[in-house]
């Protein structure tokens, strides 16, 4: 066991004068605690010590740190960060000093003291007090001027890269972001129909180029905020708000909902892909084309097959995110952009039925394949995604199907569950407007082919 | 020039230490929370007249400037004779003071039915609801709020106008008053419903026989109930009564009364500009 | 119960005044009916106080509940929605049902006492105001039977304290849960009102003679400003309120989209009044450290002019800052860069009193006791939250921190390590005048460390988790983040914030009871209210001060002969003049405040009926509203009688006179 | 006018106030009609919008300062309410210049 430092020890003495007091004379006690006091403080010490390399939460490097930036936004608004704390740090401790020396140097010491003549009724020193003023006045101008600067620097893509200025559309959704590239034209059937690309929860950009997001709402407020690229904006019905991040180099980015919205507003996360040019490009390549479509050998019978968990119940608020997936998110996410190896061309055509015949394509599009519905995530390309349920799940198997079991049971009140206005979910609320009647009932061999139908959307 | 009584000064209250009367004070203060008030509705209706939305109503095409002015008219006098009253009190002239509170409350009433009438002609005939446009949604509620700033002012009157009457003797006093306050409403809410009869049949009905004929026709129970109320109203007043316990000393109360009144007429004033006029700007 | 009720004079029994035939005055000064018809400043203040306390142990409870869900990545302690009640319900008590009520305890305790009054300038408009208080605390809190008893529908508000539009909308809350959270914040609003128009009157023109404004104490003067901030601001969340309401229940648009409304005006007109709310929520607590500080180093506050004047510009500057909640709304730049610069001018006023409050320990002979450390936690507290609140200023930085958990640091910095601070400061500070009994100092003392310890323990992380990019408001997380350690520190932190919270309840309900009983002046004060016995007689001041000096009762103290021979004269001319005039109590202020309640019940709980017809909705509500009629109608009709006490030479009652009118 | 005085003849005084109080709703009635006929003069829309603003403000300081006796109270009075009207005006000067702001347009639909 380490031994207790002295500036410890002083602290319990500084606690020992404090506890004890003239007016109040309790020597059995005060003694007691002033000695618990110190034990106390030292004991905290110790675990303080010892818990050093565990107690790591100010280095403030999380996956959506405001501190360890990678965009030029992020950057100029830490920058100013910085220059405010540092104005309050130096004020807090001059000011502190102040206070500090004062509280000690008059403090009374003993009763004596206490009943001595009261000291010089003075009022006030102008003079001082004009001075503070003046100086606490100066420090907020040091603030002032870089936020200025700020303002008018992070409010849009900076003028000399306008033209260059990559143009994407996000809208929030309880509680999902739907994306949309209104300057790239996708498939929507084999004749050669053209509607701009949409894909959902992850947003894919160039990197090094600046972005410029047009901010929707579709129901309430939402926000939108990538803590590594930029501060948040908030998504506003009837409210057309821009946001300029741009990405240093390519990367994964964390983001999430940052404005209350209901139940799952703490489940309503997303992700920002940023790629480099031609790695970009092949993207939306891939994107604009059709969902893929996996024909199955005729001689094949679809059966499944054991290569998932077994079905478990999982429980509600349980963590669906694996450890390999989070330390090389990038390469997870570029593996996901090819197609399985290990297909099973018949359970996936299985699954385009289930699919078909469940009414999930009355909310979901996939384009090609017979499902037009816009009021739920554009599920294209879905296998290419690394995460689901608004970027709630990894997407993988496992938490696919737990996705498509019982959605209610990962997102509270989310609107799979139980439908969008008109749109029923796997539940119908009731023509008296009272209670739900269950809708949609997949069976195990349902969400098996459903899962293997999903991620076959590359 | 001023106007004081022998007795009591009514700008200088000795017992407080600014010498303004708490009443005055408090109904002062209350009144500039009530800017906030009006101020809070006035933006929410410009904000949305400066952002209208397409497709939206027209206001030029919805008011009737005739009617509106008719009624600003109506209140400014109101206010006139709110003023009256209060001099008259502040004199000791009781009399005088219910005579003028009187005429203060009818045309308040006026004011009232002119609104009544201007909504529903705008929901009928124009219409526009509260709820099928927003121009609708925050007009009813500016205007509507401001209404009930008056109708509550009339009510407010009539109390007063009924606690004039309260005699020194206290004996049955107390049920008298109820029966006061009860026939005061009947013969109020009666004019108003049947004030608004005659106006809505004289708009249906194209001859104005026909329209009188159809009014009594419709109307007669309540025209006889509000007549019954203004006869019990005057039976009540003529009988002889005891010294009334109303006089100079409560010049303050009527003159917080008055500053409520005015100014539910100076947020007209504002409103008439701001939401009626203004449109009408090339 | 309350030890104002105790005091010697009112053993006395009273003589039923006449009255008028069918006017009697059902009121007592005993028992239930004693308090229900009460309009003594004192007891209406005693019972703020309480109900305030009760409130903040429920918001404490609701917050350990929050705590305890993030004490650990993906927790399932407690499900989204009743997470989301919890942090909404924990906002909204904290802020209308404890802080600002208890700020009014003190008002109405000790500012007329402050000022050398009787009471207040309206007595039953402030019983009003409390009994109208409670029915919105009522309101506000009736959805929590849904949860407990499985009522569909009723749940308690969970739309965040701040409601935006459109989530308060039938479509997406279409329970009655909003419509409580409505009502409810109606009704404290009109409550509100109601007691800062007469305590404006009271400042204003209730002063004893020679105290000018410039010689009123600085909490007076803060109550003052407080007031003034309530009166204007209130109204804009009263029409915010009212707007939603017709939304909710008579179809117009003001925030729907389909009807051409915009959502964002929800945000302004809240914010117009919720940034002068937070300064409602300190300025009483600044009062109350301009009290603590100078009595405690028995100085005379340093620089009282620029305290008082810095107070008026902080509530005036606080009216022109309200869009700094909304720096990531896309304002655009212009309004962005005038409310970031608007927003940080206010540190300058609020610097001043920092500075000032140094300048008076500086020379002082500081006595530490309870009071005082409390005061002192608050000066550094305060100061740290207010260095947060500048980096919010920076309105780029603040797209960062918006909505994370850096704001939920600094604003509890700012509300517990100021207002609550503060105000704890002051329950033991007058605690002694109050009850006439004092807290020990030991275990006062043992409290605050734990309170200020635990506290520090829970927040200072949270600006950590905040610039870890934390969102506020989320029921769970994931434990990749790098959140969890601080979360957990900051859990444990809440538990001794908790375990401190009960020590210093505990302590203070024991003292209530069973505290020593302490002697007049306790602590050498220097304003009025320490001139009168403890616990302060029903009249107050057996003769109205006059004032000759800033520190009033300091200068008595230091001129006792002079204000003897005063005080004998003015007794005299009062004698003459009928002896001390006491308002009845009045039962009228109870019966229109429960018509509202009424009335709320009836807007709240019943859905209308879609057949013609009066249904219970309707039908409540004209009730109550005729309820509430009948009370104001009688109110009016009693008129402000009263009658006349006259005292002996121990200040014993000796003849309660006759019923007068005034 | 003289200011307040403590005359203790109060007739002619009275009479006096009487006469003031007609004029001035006379006045009242006068420059509400003169409004109600500008809006529909061909002037620019600024000259009308300003004259509109001035003669309601005329209108409202009428009011207040004669009917609400402002003038003859204590000037505390006018302070009191002045603080609740310019803080009203500011604010709402404010919003709209907010929602008159580019980035405050709504959607078109
Ligand atoms: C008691 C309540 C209280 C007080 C006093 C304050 C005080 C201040 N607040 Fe705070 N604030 C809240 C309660 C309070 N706040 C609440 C509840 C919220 C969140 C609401 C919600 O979203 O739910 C909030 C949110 C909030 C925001 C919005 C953050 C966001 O959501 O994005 C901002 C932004 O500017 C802000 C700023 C300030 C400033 C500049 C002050 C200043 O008044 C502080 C001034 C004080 C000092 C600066 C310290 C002492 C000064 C000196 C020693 C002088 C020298 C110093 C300098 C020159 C810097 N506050
Ligand atoms: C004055 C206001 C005030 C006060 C005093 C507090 C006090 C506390 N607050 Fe709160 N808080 C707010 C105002 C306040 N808060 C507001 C406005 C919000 C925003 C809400 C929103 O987003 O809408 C908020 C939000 C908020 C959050 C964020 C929730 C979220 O965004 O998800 C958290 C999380 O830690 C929190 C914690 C605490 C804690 C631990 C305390 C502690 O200080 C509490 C200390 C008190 C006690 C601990 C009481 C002790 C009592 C007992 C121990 C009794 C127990 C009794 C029994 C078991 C019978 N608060
Ligand atoms: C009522 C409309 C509706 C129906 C029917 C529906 N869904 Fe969904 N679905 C949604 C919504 C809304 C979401 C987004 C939920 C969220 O993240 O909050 C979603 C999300 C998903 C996702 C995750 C998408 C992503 O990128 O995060 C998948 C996969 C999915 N649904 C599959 C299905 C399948 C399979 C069916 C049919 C069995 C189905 N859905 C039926 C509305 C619906
Ligand atoms: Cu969407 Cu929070
Ligand atoms: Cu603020």
């Amino acid at each position: 066991m380490q031994k207790p430092s002295p500036t410890l020890l002083a602290f319990g003495d500084i606690a020992y004068q404090t506890f004890s007091f003239p007016h109040d004379h309790m020597p059995t006690l005060h003694s007691t605690i002033a000695r618990c006091a110190r034990a106390a403080a030292a004991l905290a010490g110790v675990v303080l010590l010892a818990g050093c390399d565990k107690i790591n939460f100010w280095r403030m490097d999380g996956h959506q740190s405001t501190i360890v930036v990678e965009g030029p936004v992020a950057r100029e608004q830490l920058d100013l960060f910085i220059i405010t704390c540092w104005v309050s740090l130096v004020i807090f401790i001059v000011v502190g000093a102040v206070l500090a020396y004062a509280t000690f140097k008059f403090r009374a010491r003993s009763a004596d003291d206490e009943h001595a003549e009261p000291p010089p009724q003075g009022h006030g020193n102008p003079l001082i007090e004009l001075s503070l003023i003046v100086a606490s006045v100066l420090a907020l101008v040091v603030i002032a001027i870089p936020t200025m600067k700020g303002i008018w620097n992070t409010y849009d893509v900076p003028e000399a890269e306008r033209k260059d200025a990559y143009e994407v559309t996000a809208t929030g959704y309880q509680w999902w972001f739907k994306f949309e590239y209104k300057s790239e034209t996708a498939m929507t059937d084999a004749k050669g129909g053209k509607t701009p690309l949409i894909t959902a929860n992850e947003l894919v950009i160039p990197a090094g180029r600046a972005v410029r997001i047009h901010l929707r709402s579709f129901d309430v407020i939402h926000s939108f905020w990538v803590p590594k690229l930029g501060g948040k904006v908030d998504m506003i019905p009837n409210r057309a708000n821009i946001l300029y991040l741009k990405a240093d180099k390519p990367g994964y980015f964390w983001g999430q909902c940052a404005e209350y919205c209901g139940d799952s507003h703490a489940v309503m996360r997303f992700r920002v892909i940023a790629l480099d040019k031609k790695e970009f490009a092949e993207w939306l390549e891939q994107q604009a084309q059709l969902g893929r479509t996996v024909t199955p050998s005729i001689a094949s019978t679809p059966a499944p097959r054991g290569q998932f968990a077994a079905l478990r119940q999982f429980k509600e608020n349980e963590a669906g995110i694996t450890i390999a997936y989070d330390t090389e998110p990038l390469k997870a996410w570029r593996t996901k952009q090819d197609p399985e190896k290990n297909e099973d061309p018949a359970l996936i055509a299985q699954g385009r039925e289930v699919f078909k015949k469940n009414s999930c394509a009355n909310c979901h599009t996939i384009r090609g394949h017979d499902a037009g519905g816009v009021t739920a995530p554009d599920l294209t390309h879905f296998g290419s995604r690394t995460t689901l349920a608004g970027g709630l799940l990894e997407n993988d198997a496992t938490q696919l199907r737990r996705w498509i079991h019982d959605p209610l049971a990962v997102k509270p009140g989310n609107k799979m569950h139980f439908g969008v206005g008109a749109m029923a979910g796997y539940v119908k609320k009731n023509d008296s407007g009272k209670g739900y009647t269950r809708n949609i009932t997949l069976t195990a061999d349902d969400e098996v082919a459903l899962v293997a139908y999903l991620h076959s959307l590359k | 020039m001023s106007s004081h009584a022998a007795t009591i000064d009514h700008h200088h209250d000795p017992s407080t230490s600014t010498g303004i009367p708490n009443k005055k004070l408090l109904m002062w203060t209350f009144l500039a929370s009530d800017c906030m008030f009006f101020g809070a509705l006035i933006s929410t209706h410009l904000i949305y007249r400066l952002h209208p939305p397409a497709g939206g109503l027209d206001p030029k095409v919805v008011f009737s400037p005739e009617l509106t002015s008719f009624s600003t008219f109506i209140l400014l006098m109101s206010s006139l004779m709110m003023a009256l009253a209060v001099t008259a009190i502040q004199k000791g002239n009781v009399k005088s003071c219910r005579w003028s509170l009187l005429t203060t409350i009818f045309f308040g009433m006026i004011f009232l039915g002119c609104q009544v009438y201007e909504f529903d002609h705008f929901v009928k005939d124009k219409n526009m609801t509260l709820s099928n446009s927003l121009l609708g949604t925050t007009f009813y509620t500016l205007t509507g709020t401001h209404g009930c700033h008056v109708a509550i002012g009339v009510l407010w009157l009539g109390l007063m106008y009924v606690r004039s009457f309260k005699v020194a003797s206290d004996k049955g006093w107390f049920s008298q008053q109820l029966l006061h306050v009860a026939t005061l409403l009947v013969a109020l809410l009666g004019s108003l419903k049947v004030t608004l009869g005659l106006v809505h049949a004289l708009q249906v009905t194209p001859t104005f026989g026909g329209a009188v004929g159809a009014f009594f026709g419709h109307e007669y129970i309540y025209i006889a109930i509000t007549l019954l109320a203004y006869g019990l109203l005057a039976f009540y007043f003529a009988r002889p009564r005891g010294k009334v316990q109303f006089n100079e000393a409560n010049a303050i109360d009527v003159e917080g009364m008055g500053l409520y009144w005015h100014f539910v007429d100076i947020v007209w004033i504002v409103i008439f500009t701001a939401v009626y006029l203004l449109e009408y700007l090339p | 119960m309350d030890a104002t009720v105790k005091s010697a004079h009112l053993t006395h029994e009273e003589h039923a005044p006449a009255q008028p035939a069918l006017l009697t005055h059902p009121s007592a000064k005993y028992g239930l009916m004693g308090w229900l018809t009460t309009v003594d400043h004192k007891k209406i203040g005693f019972l703020y106080g309480l109900f305030a306390l009760i409130f903040f142990l429920v918001g404490g409870f609701e917050a350990l509940l929050i705590r305890t869900q993030l004490m650990k990545p993906n927790n399932d302690f407690m499900s989204a929605q009743l997470y989301n009640t919890m942090f909404t319900m924990h906002g909204t008590t904290m802020i209308f049902l404890a802080v600002m009520p208890l700020s009014a305890a003190f008002f109405n305790f000790i500012m007329p006492l402050q000022i050398g009054a009787r009471d207040v300038a309206f007595p039953r408009l402030n019983a009003f105001s409390l009994w109208t208080f409670v029915a919105g605390a009522i309101i506000l809190n009736v959805g929590w039977i849904g949860p407990i008893f499985g009522i569909e529908g009723h749940n308690a508000p969970d739309a965040g304290w701040y409601g935006y539009s459109p989530l308060t909308s039938k479509v997406f809350s279409p329970g009655h849960s909003v419509d409580y959270w409505i009502m409810g914040l109606q009704l404290l609003g009109v409550a509100s009102i109601a007691a800062s128009l007469n305590f404006i009157v009271t400042i204003i023109n209730m002063r004893a003679p020679g105290m000018t404004m410039m010689r009123l104490p600085v909490f007076t003067w803060m109550t003052l400003f407080t007031a003034f901030l309530i009166v204007l601001s209130f109204p804009f969340i009263t029409i915010a309120l009212v707007e939603v309401m017709m939304d909710r229940n008579f179809g117009t648009s003001f925030f729907e989209v389909s009807g051409g409304g915009m959502p964002i005006l929800w945000q302004h007109l809240f914010w117009v009044f919720g940034h002068p709310e937070v300064y409602i929520l300190i300025l009483p607590a600044m009062g109350i450290i301009s009290e603590i500080l100078p009595t405690f180093s028995r100085k005379p506050l340093f620089g009282y002019p620029i305290v008082v004047f810095s107070g008026a510009s902080i509530g005036f500057l606080g009216f022109a800052v309200w869009s700094h909640h909304m720096f990531t709304t896309g304002m655009g730049t212009v309004a962005t860069a005038a409310f970031a610069l608007a927003t940080m001018a206010i540190a300058v006023p609020t610097g001043v009193k920092i500075f000032n409050w140094i300048g008076t320990l500086w020379g002082g002979h500081i006595m530490m006791r309870t009071p005082m450390m409390f005061a002192l936690g608050f000066v550094w507290m305060f100061m740290i939250g207010g260095f947060s609140g500048v980096m919010h200023s920076a309105a780029p930085a603040d797209a960062q921190q918006n909505d994370s958990y850096f704001v939920i640091a600094h604003f509890h910095y700012v509300l517990i390590g100021g207002s609550i601070f503060a105000l704890l400061a002051g329950l033991h500070y007058w605690f002694p005048l109050m009850f006439g009994r004092k807290v020990s100092e030991f275990w006062g003392k043992l409290s605050f460390w734990v309170i200020f310890i635990g506290f520090n323990v829970t927040f200072f992380p949270m600006h950590f988790l905040g610039l870890n990019g934390m969102p506020r408001r989320t029921f769970t997380y994931d434990p990749n983040l790098g959140w969890d350690t601080a979360n957990f520190i900051a859990t444990m932190g809440s538990y001794v914030l908790g375990i401190g919270m009960t020590i210093y309840f505990i302590v203070l309900a024991y003292t209530f009871f069973k505290g020593e009983k302490v002697k007049k002046d306790y602590w050498d004060g220097r304003t009025l209210e320490w001139s009168l016995d403890n616990p302060p007689p029903e009249y107050n001041f057996r003769v109205i001060p006059t004032v000759h000096d800033r520190d009033a009762w300091w200068y008595e103290k230091n001129h006792k002969e002079e204000i003897a021979k005063e005080q004998a004269a003015h007794a005299k001319a009062e004698e003459a003049h009928g002896g001390i005039h006491m308002p009845f109590g009045s039962i009228w202020p109870f019966v229109a405040s429960l018509g509202l309640l009424i009335v709320a019940i009836g807007v709240t709980m019943f859905t209308s009926k879609t057949t013609p017809g009066i249904g219970p909705k309707l039908g409540l509500t004209l009730v109550g509203g005729l309820v509430t009629f009948i009370g104001i109608y009688f109110w009016s009709l009693e008129g402000n009688e009263g009658y006349h006490i006259h005292l002996d030479k121990d200040g014993k009652v000796i003849e309660d006179g006759h019923h007068d009118k005034h | 006018m003289s200011a307040p005085a403590h005359a203790h003849g109060h007739d002619d005084h009275d009479v006096s106030k009487f006469q003031i109080y007609v004029q001035i709703a006379l006045l009242l009635a006068v420059i509400t009609g003169v409004e109600i006929i500008a809006v529909y003069l061909p002037f620019a829309k600024w000259i009308l919008v300003t004259s509109l603003v001035v003669l309601s403000t005329v209108k409202f300081m009428f009011v207040i300062f004669y009917f609400m006796h402002l003038r003859w109270d204590k000037p505390f009075c006018t302070v009191m309410f002045f603080i609740g009207l310019v803080l009203a005006a500011g604010t709402m000067w404010g919003l709209l210049a907010l929602f008159g702001a580019e980035a405050s347009l709504p959607l078109p639909t």
